[in-house]
């Protein structure tokens, strides 16, 4: 079971949290075409390692936070407010 | 002219012992509370800050914090919002204290009779809601004034201790107070319920 | 026949509390202390059980968890547990059990014909036949396999005890109370560490219990952590696995040593355990060898026998082989002698060994250099045939009635395993021990491959202290081991005496080494293909004793080292666990939470019949006792808002504050129409798009203040609207300053919908004027109502005019009483969902039906809504040339041509006998009476007016429909706004 | 090679079972094929078949970084059905499905496939329609479906409990000729029928590259050397994002995991397959007697292969709500397999934006019941150029388009299929 730690409220079991997407994407503005969003939406890397991703802690303080992790290990290595940017390590 | 006293979504509830005979229950007990939900405006966390030592003598909680003034507690919720809770005295009243006090700072959302707050005390207090609770409510990890939000039994709630007996308050959304007071009663059936 | 086997005096039990108990309908007796299988063999059962696969006779093989033979049916009636290992169960008293898998009676089961056909049921060898005729896979070799297979039964019956979960926190755990398991815990524990100490077993000790001189030991280790008061001490409790981020769940056994668990105490406890730092201290399986015969009921585990006689009292046998590989199994014939089994040969490969020598010198013969070769007897052990070690041939046999093997020791590495760690092969031990941890985790003790109990104490003792420093504690006085000599565990390599006859790998599943190598010569040589294909190690032991013996006839069979060969992959449950217990008390009526609004008890009071509508509980229809059926009731709601009045609890609807400088501009992006438009005091309705262009929800939202907005939901979407707003204001748009509220639990709302509205709602609130000149249709204001405050909207779902009103939750009772009372000289009626339904369809609303996440908002007639300036969610991918394809169905009205005739939600509309559409929702109507409904349709409008067929093979039905407006209802919509 | 047959077991049994040959041989790569398959699980193991029984093109190679069968194909919880809403889809594994029904007769392999019946079951007026609906969409396509009232319910499997739960039982959904088969039989099945027909099946062959010239594949980079060919297919489930990268394009793809579990061995219990419609729940017996059963997805991408315990928890309190005969029994096993979960829950059988480079991918959890589908129509994709009608919807492009195969309107969210 992963625990994920809020920056807010501290170390909660997963079930307090949704995970909500791939956060390296971010949508297009208003001008953007149809391609734009296709790839916003629909595309992904899926990578095989690190990855930063969006969860809520909607069973907490329903913040949306940034999470770091490891889509093998599972390991949360960082998580960060909202507005903040997390950096994908190298492999 | 005051409004006449609403009904309590958990009036229907058998008072007294619930459970078995032990010598030393858990304590329960139903509050009728005023509850406000405070959310920041952008830029207005000085301000705000000022305007809550002004109107109610205390600074806003960081989070998993609370703290009580003299009539009103004030509970970190979300980053940004708060909640305040008083004692009832008339509908509305804290609401408007506080969108009074806020104004221009704070958007004020009345929750009185959407928040339904139990008071759980007793010495196994602790044990019994680890049948549910997945928070460390061991003295070392929480304690008095510490607050923190949580699903129970699939149902949120805002655990908050206010006493090293321990007391905890447990505030839940009215519409699913009467499961989550069941789920309670359950938890707690090995030690005994007393609802006051 | 009473207790034969059992032995004066020593060990556990209490000889003075006797248990009855009974084994397939006989009586026994056994003591406080016993297990099933301890007590079964002090009374001389040796059978217990009939195999998988060729109902051999089977008896007690170990004395713990990874007992393959010896499972039984637990209990009767509701409360029969069906593979239950007599070897962990605790005896109590009135304790019932069965043997399992026999037809016939346990001796003679009719099914052991299956041995004699062994050469044809070998591993795999129904992948190769059974195909012809194909009919006959069904009908005739399936049920016949299916009936064969299994072992025990289900009881088939609700189970009637109850189970809770528990959570903990801990800043270590240590799994496993033998030598090192209690030392470390010591250890951890004297620095002030919250410690949870975990044991599978009833009693602390592991092989400690054993061992009568070191019970002070013991007896000090345990009352120690007694009295550190932030150490747990959780017997009776299995650590199944090992999950991420210091995560493991165990199961504890809170009642199972009882007949039936007492008042207010559940039958186990589900415990999620969030540890810091964690101390594996899981010991080690004996190993057994693979030889013919090596099944047979009186074959058992040397360690085990050793734990019958010193632990339970219990001599397993009168007389006893040794068949070891190692030195430290010798200890099991000591323990023996001493409880009065004769040994009559110890049977080693070795050429000579420190124990052989002290074997000698105790007066056993020793035959170094063989091996067993076979074992002679029926349901019980008579005799061992032994050779010498390689030569495959018989040297001679030796009467006994019990074979004590032991080939050397599994460290049981499974939760290290699980936590990530991998395998190293220890090339003393021929054993997988724990490689470099992954997770924060240590192994201790015999689990790393760490034999004797002073050396696993020792090593359990450092590993708590290590994990409670790690954790963040200050080292503490060190816990002294017990002085004792380490036996040597280190074994000759041997996993297999071949000869003719069944030699068994997996004694539970019926592999026989055989089996593994027809595996390795069809091609499934890897350890995963040779697992599934022989089903090796997959029983309820998983090959706890065996699984590496059949890796290494594997290996073997491959030319290759085991190490090399390796082992599958392990994965939770470490031991097999409860149902019920992971279940918790989330089950039944318990399933979810019942969500009940301010007026449920109204509800009940007028004789609401209920219908779920996610958590929610809501008032289908009201029946009256006047009432015929439903549907009666459902149409004379219906009927009372279309000719006088009536009320509807819809505080269900989804209710968010949206406020702040950018609120406008917020909705403005999450809706597809505009609200920064609308004044205050209005309401307007709002469509809400996915971002991949689809309708996503509806509802009305009123602008309370220029900076301070209203927003419903619809009921079921509630919770995803609100989420889909938070993730876009933190994603997409974190400069806009907007807060967002979920008041959907402080109003209580009721709609007061039909000609009669105005008339009732004037009668109930005060401060408005309510005319609709002064109050139109969508607007809202806030006033007093029977005295309590409250918020108005004239908006309306039921195409009457009508008006919502809305009060804070504890004052619904009140004005509910109020309006009903205001409502008695209109002939006023309280409707439900149901009439809510019919009203709304026979109005051409569309809700969750066809709002389905299928639909765009042009298939519902809704595409004027979209705004043509300014970006949105779904604006841009709405416009998909797929979503606005011209062809794509369209909501249409429905209507029954013979009104008699009714028509079904999920019909499918067919054209010339192919499917154009769907039906979405379905009603009788009282404005035209008959069957009618909406549907989504291939080219909608261009039919409508013609008729076509609504068809639902399913149920046998094609009813002749007519094509209409969806809006055929008050097309104008003079009655809302009158 | 000889054929299996129970002659042969029986002849093989007198002779002490010492004359069977490998299943399929152990095949080192050529230099070139006509098509290589990237991927020896079921779906690339089927694809390779039909190429070669169907198109005649046996000049073909499947690659597998590991072992045959160790992915989906050996991590599922076996259900085989064609109960589907949307045409393009209830087509299609319609025709898996008559694949299957003929599967043991073509491969000359048991792969114990057991038509006993899959029962969605519903609990509300909704789903009953949508169940209608569906049933009534499968109906017009000819496939069998039937709808069941409570006591329809009880008569297939008797200890659901339809009446007491917090949602009690309003009827289900049966498609007769749905059930399970024997999961690693069939890749096991079709390797050795592959094999017999020609294909190399190489084994511990990792592709690390992709050769494309002009836009054109022209071979794969392996551990084991370069391979040429002009067709490559993928059937590579969790690694089909990493594949496609060293193709040089990504695809609508997100990598979940999802649990399975199985029980202790137990005397026959449950005679169908049952899926619960109030909570994430599904159940079935194998031959051998244990209960196979599982949930939703855990709901975050990974690779791991390791469930988490909520998931589980939830699986086990759906289970005793719907069958509180459950609860006293033990569970023995849990697992996790990846699934690549698309935007609409529907799968991907197409060509790609490389010439010659086709896939079969996005499977969600239903891959397992598609495999012979997917395999013979891959098959023909790549033998045609050209999708087959059953599978010409099933493109990467779909979602441009926005001509979106969501059968239950779930939206553009992976994880919420």
């Amino acid at each position: 079971m992963l625990r994920i730690t809020c920056p807010h409220c501290g170390a909660r079991d997963e079930l307090e949290f949704s995970y909500r997407g791939d956060a390296t994407v971010t949508r297009p503005g208003p001008d953007a075409d149809a391609g734009a969003f296709h790839d916003y939406l629909y595309l992904r890397r899926n990578p095989r390692g690190w990855q930063v991703e969006w969860w809520q802690h909607n069973g907490g303080c329903r913040a949306f936070l940034k999470v770091l992790r490891h889509t093998v290990t599972h390991e949360v290595r960082a998580v960060a407010a909202a507005t903040e940017t997390l950096e994908v390590p190298g492999a | 002219m005051s409004a006449p006293e609403p009904v309590h979504p958990l009036a229907a509830v058998a008072r007294g012992r619930h459970g078995a005979a032990g010598a030393a229950p858990l304590r329960v007990a139903l509050p009728a509370r005023e509850i406000v939900q405070v959310m920041l405006r952008r830029g207005q966390d000085a301000a705000f800050a000022a305007a809550m030592r002004a109107a109610l003598g205390m600074d806003p909680p960081g989070p998993g914090q609370a703290v009580s003034g003299s009539a009103v507690t004030a509970i970190w919720t979300q980053p940004g919002h708060w909640l305040l809770t008083a004692a009832r005295r008339n509908e509305g009243a804290l609401a408007a204290r506080a969108a009074e006090a806020f104004a221009g700072m704070a958007a004020v959302a009345d929750q009185s009779h959407g928040r339904t707050t139990i008071v759980l005390s007793g010495s196994a207090a602790r044990e019994a809601l680890s049948r549910g609770c997945r928070l460390d409510l061991h003295p070392r990890a929480f304690g008095q004034g510490r607050a923190a939000h949580t699903p129970i039994a699939q149902i949120g709630c805002l655990v908050h201790q206010t006493d090293d007996a321990p007391t905890f308050e447990l505030t839940v959304f009215s519409t699913l107070a009467e499961p989550f007071l069941h789920w309670l009663l359950e938890a707690g059936a090995a030690y005994g319920v007393e609802i006051a | 026949m009473s207790q034969r086997f059992r032995l004066p005096a020593g060990g556990h039990v209490d000889r003075s509390r006797r248990l009855a108990f009974t084994f397939d309908g006989r009586r026994f007796e056994g003591h406080e202390g016993d297990t099933l299988a301890a007590a079964l063999l002090a009374n001389g059962v040796r059978l217990v059980g009939r195999s998988f696969k060729y109902h051999r006779p089977r008896g007690i093989f170990s004395a713990g968890v990874e007992e393959p033979n010896a499972l039984v049916e637990l209990r009767d009636g509701t409360r029969r547990e069906p593979n239950t290992r007599a070897t962990v169960v605790e005896l109590f008293d009135g304790l019932a059990a069965t043997s399992q898998n026999h037809r016939g009676s346990l001796a003679f089961d009719w099914m052991a014909v299956n041995g004699v056909l062994a050469p044809w049921i070998g591993a795999g060898f129904y992948y190769k036949t059974f195909m012809w005729p194909a009919a006959f896979w069904e009908r005739v070799y399936e049920p016949m396999i299916r009936k064969a297979a299994g072992l025990g039964r289900a009881s088939g019956q609700p189970d009637p005890d109850w189970y809770e979960a528990a959570h903990a926190h801990c800043d270590v755990l240590v799994v496993g109370a033998g030598a090192a398991g209690l030392a470390a815990a010591r250890a951890a524990g004297a620095t002030g560490a919250r410690v949870i100490l975990a044991e599978q077993d009833f009693l602390f000790g592991g092989d400690l219990l054993n061992e009568p001189e070191l019970e002070p030991w013991r007896g000090e280790a345990i009352a120690a952590l007694q009295a550190m008061p932030e150490v747990t001490l959780l017997p009776r409790t299995t650590v199944f696995g090992f999950y991420d981020q210091g995560v493991l769940g165990a199961v504890e056994r809170v009642a199972d040593h009882l007949p039936q668990p007492p008042t207010h105490t559940p039958r186990q406890r589900y415990w999620t355990i969030r540890a810091k730092e964690v101390v594996l201290a899981t010991g080690a399986h004996e190993r057994l060898i693979a030889f013919p015969g090596n099944d047979r009921p009186g074959v058992m585990l040397a360690g085990a026998a050793r734990t019958y006689a010193r632990r339970f009292g219990v001599k397993a046998g009168e007389t006893a082989v040794l068949f070891a590989t190692h030195d430290a199994a010798y200890d099991a014939a000591f323990a023996l002698a001493e409880a009065g089994t004769r040994i009559a040969a110890i049977i080693d490969p070795r050429a000579d060994s420190a124990a052989m020598q002290r074997a000698r010198q105790a007066g056993f013969t020793v035959q170094a250099g063989s091996v067993v070769t076979g074992t002679v007897g029926g349901n019980a052990l008579r005799g061992v045939e032994t050779g010498v070690a390689g030569s495959g041939g018989r040297a001679n046999a030796v009467a006994a009635d019990l074979l004590l093997v032991s080939g050397g020791w599994n460290p049981a590495v499974h939760l290290a395993s699980m936590s990530g760690a991998a395998l190293a092969w220890d090339e003393a031990l021929l054993a997988f021990v724990p490689a470099a941890a992954v997770q924060r985790e240590r192994s201790a003790g015999a689990c790393r491959g760490v034999h004797g109990i002073g050396a696993a104490a020792a090593d359990g003792a450092a590993a708590g202290r290590a994990a409670a420093i790690a954790a963040g504690f200050a080292p503490a006085a060190d816990v002294l081991p017990p002085d004792t000599p380490a036996p040597d565990h280190r074994p000759y390599e041997l996993w297999e005496v071949k000869g003719r006859g069944k030699a068994f790998v997996d004694i539970q599943d019926d592999v026989t080494a055989d089996d593994i190598r027809l595996a390795h010569r069809e091609g499934f040589s890897h350890i995963e293909h040779a697992k599934r294909y022989t089903t090796h190690a997959m029983g309820t032991d998983q090959g706890k004793t065996g699984g590496l013996v059949g890796a290494a006839v594997l290996a073997e069979a491959r030319r290759e080292p085991v190490a090399k060969v390796g082992l599958p992959r392990f994965r939770p449950y470490t031991s097999p666990v409860t149902w019920g217990a992971i279940a918790g008390g989330e089950v039944g009526q318990h399933f979810q939470p019942v969500r009940r609004t301010a007026l449920h008890g109204v509800h009940e009071a007028l004789g609401a019949v209920w219908m779920d509508a996610g958590l929610w509980k809501r008032p289908a229809y009201y029946a009256n006792p006047g009432d015929a059926d439903a549907w009666a009731s459902v149409l004379r709601e219906a009927r009372a808002v279309r000719e006088r009045v009536g009320v509807c609890d819809v505080s269900t609807l989804g209710k968010i504050v949206v406020e702040g400088p950018d609120a406008a501009t917020f909705l403005d992006r999450v809706y597809a129409n505009t609200f920064s438009t609308l004044q205050v005091g209005r309401a307007r309705y709002g469509l809400m798009l996915r971002e991949d262009g689809l309708v996503f929800d509806d509802g009305t939202t009123t602008r309370l203040a220029p900076d301070r907005f209203f927003v419903t939901t619809t009921t079921a979407q509630a919770g995803p609207v609100m989420q889909h707003l938070e993730f876009h204001h933190a994603s997409a748009w974190p400069d806009l300053d907007v807060s967002l509220a979920s008041v959907t639990d402080q109003w209580a709302a009721m709609s007061i919908a039909g000609p009669k509205a105005r008339d009732v709602v004037a009668a109930v609130v005060q401060g408005i004027d309510l005319s609709n000149a002064a109050f139109p249709f969508m607007a809202v204001a806030d006033c007093m109502a029977a005295g309590v405050p409250a918020r108005v909207f004239r908006i309306s779902f039921s195409g009457e005019l009508a008006y919502e009103v809305a009060v804070p939750a504890g004052y619904a009772a009140t004005v509910w009483q109020a309006v009903m009372t205001a409502g008695v000289p209109h002939g006023i009626e309280p409707y439900g969902v149901e009439a809510l339904g019919l009203l709304r369809i026979e109005k051409g609303h569309v809700a969750g039906a066809e709002i389905n996440g299928q639909t765009t908002a042009q298939d519902l007639g809704l595409g004027r809504m979209l705004k043509k300036k300014g970006d949105f969610i779904g604006r841009t991918l709405a416009q998909r040339p797929g979503l606005t394809d011209p062809a794509r169905p369209r909501l249409v009205g429905l209507r029954s041509v013979d009104p008699a005739r009714q028509i079904r939600a999920g019909s499918h509309l067919l054209v010339d006998g192919r499917s154009q559409g769907w039906i979405t929702s379905v009603t009788q109507s009282v404005v035209d009476p008959g069957w009618i409904g909406l549907g989504m349709l291939r080219e909608g409008e261009a039919r409508i007016g013609s008729s076509i067929i609504a068809a639902n093979p399913l149920m046998g039905e094609e009813v002749p429909v007519k094509v209409v407006s969806p809006h055929g209802y008050d097309a104008e919509n003079l009655r809302v706004r009158a | 090679m000889a054929g299996y047959s129970g002659f042969r077991v029986l002849t093989e049994g007198l002779r002490g079972n010492t004359g069977w040959k490998p299943a399929w041989r152990k095949a080192t790569p050529k230099p070139a094929y006509d098509v290589i398959v990237v991927g020896g699980g079921g779906h690339g193991l089927a694809t390779a078949f039909y190429l070669a029984s169907v198109h005649g093109i046996a000049n073909v190679a499947v690659l597998e970084r590991g072992l045959i069968g160790q992915g989906n194909t050996g991590r599922n919880t076996t259900i085989v059905r064609s109960n589907y809403l949307l045409p393009e889809n209830n087509n299609f594994y319609e025709h898996s499905l008559k694949l299957w029904e003929g599967l043991e007769q073509s491969l000359n392999y048991n792969v114990m496939m057991s038509q006993r019946g899959v029962i969605n079951l519903f609990h509300s007026d909704a789903q009953k329609h949508a169940a209608l609906r569906r049933g009534n969409s499968m109906r017009l396509n000819g496939i069998d479906a039937e709808i069941l009232d409570p006591a329809g319910v009880k008569a297939m499997c008797p200890i659901i409990d339809v009446d007491n739960g917090r949602y009690p039982v309003l009827g289900g959904l049966l498609q007769r000729r749905g059930g399970t088969a024997r999961h690693d039989a069939v890749a096991w099945g079709f390797a050795h029928a592959a094999d017999a027909r020609g294909v190399d099946i190489i084994e511990q062959c990792e592709v690390t590259g992709m050769i494309v010239e002009g836009g054109a594949i022209r071979g794969v980079r392996t551990t084991r050397g370069e391979i040429r060919a002009p067709k490559v297919g993928l059937a590579v489930a969790g690694s089909t994002s990493t594949l496609t990268a060293m193709a040089g394009f990504d695809v609508p793809i997100e990598t979940h995991l999802l649990q399975a579990f199985v029980s202790e061995g137990l005397k026959p219990l449950i005679d169908c397959v049952v899926t619960f419609g109030a909570g994430h729940f599904y159940v079935s017996q194998s031959d051998k007697g244990g209960l196979v059963y599982g949930g939703g997805l855990d709901g975050y991408p990974s690779y791991g292969q390791r469930g988490t315990l909520p998931t589980a928890e939830h699986v086990y309190a759906a289970g005793i709500s719907m069958i509180p005969a459950l609860g006293r029994l033990r569970g023995l096993r849990s697992w996790a397999g990846v699934m690549d979960m698309t935007p609409d829950g529907s799968h991907y059988i197409c060509k790609t934006p490389v010439h010659g480079l086709y896939m079969t991918a996005g499977w969600c959890y239903g891959g397992f019941k598609a495999t012979p589908g997917s395999g013979w129509c891959h098959a023909w994709t790549i033998a045609k150029d050209e999708p087959h009608r059953l599978n010409a919807a099933h493109t990467l492009d779909r979602f441009r388009e926005g001509r979106m195969l969501d059968e239950r309107g779930n939206g553009p969210y992976f994880w919420a299929h």
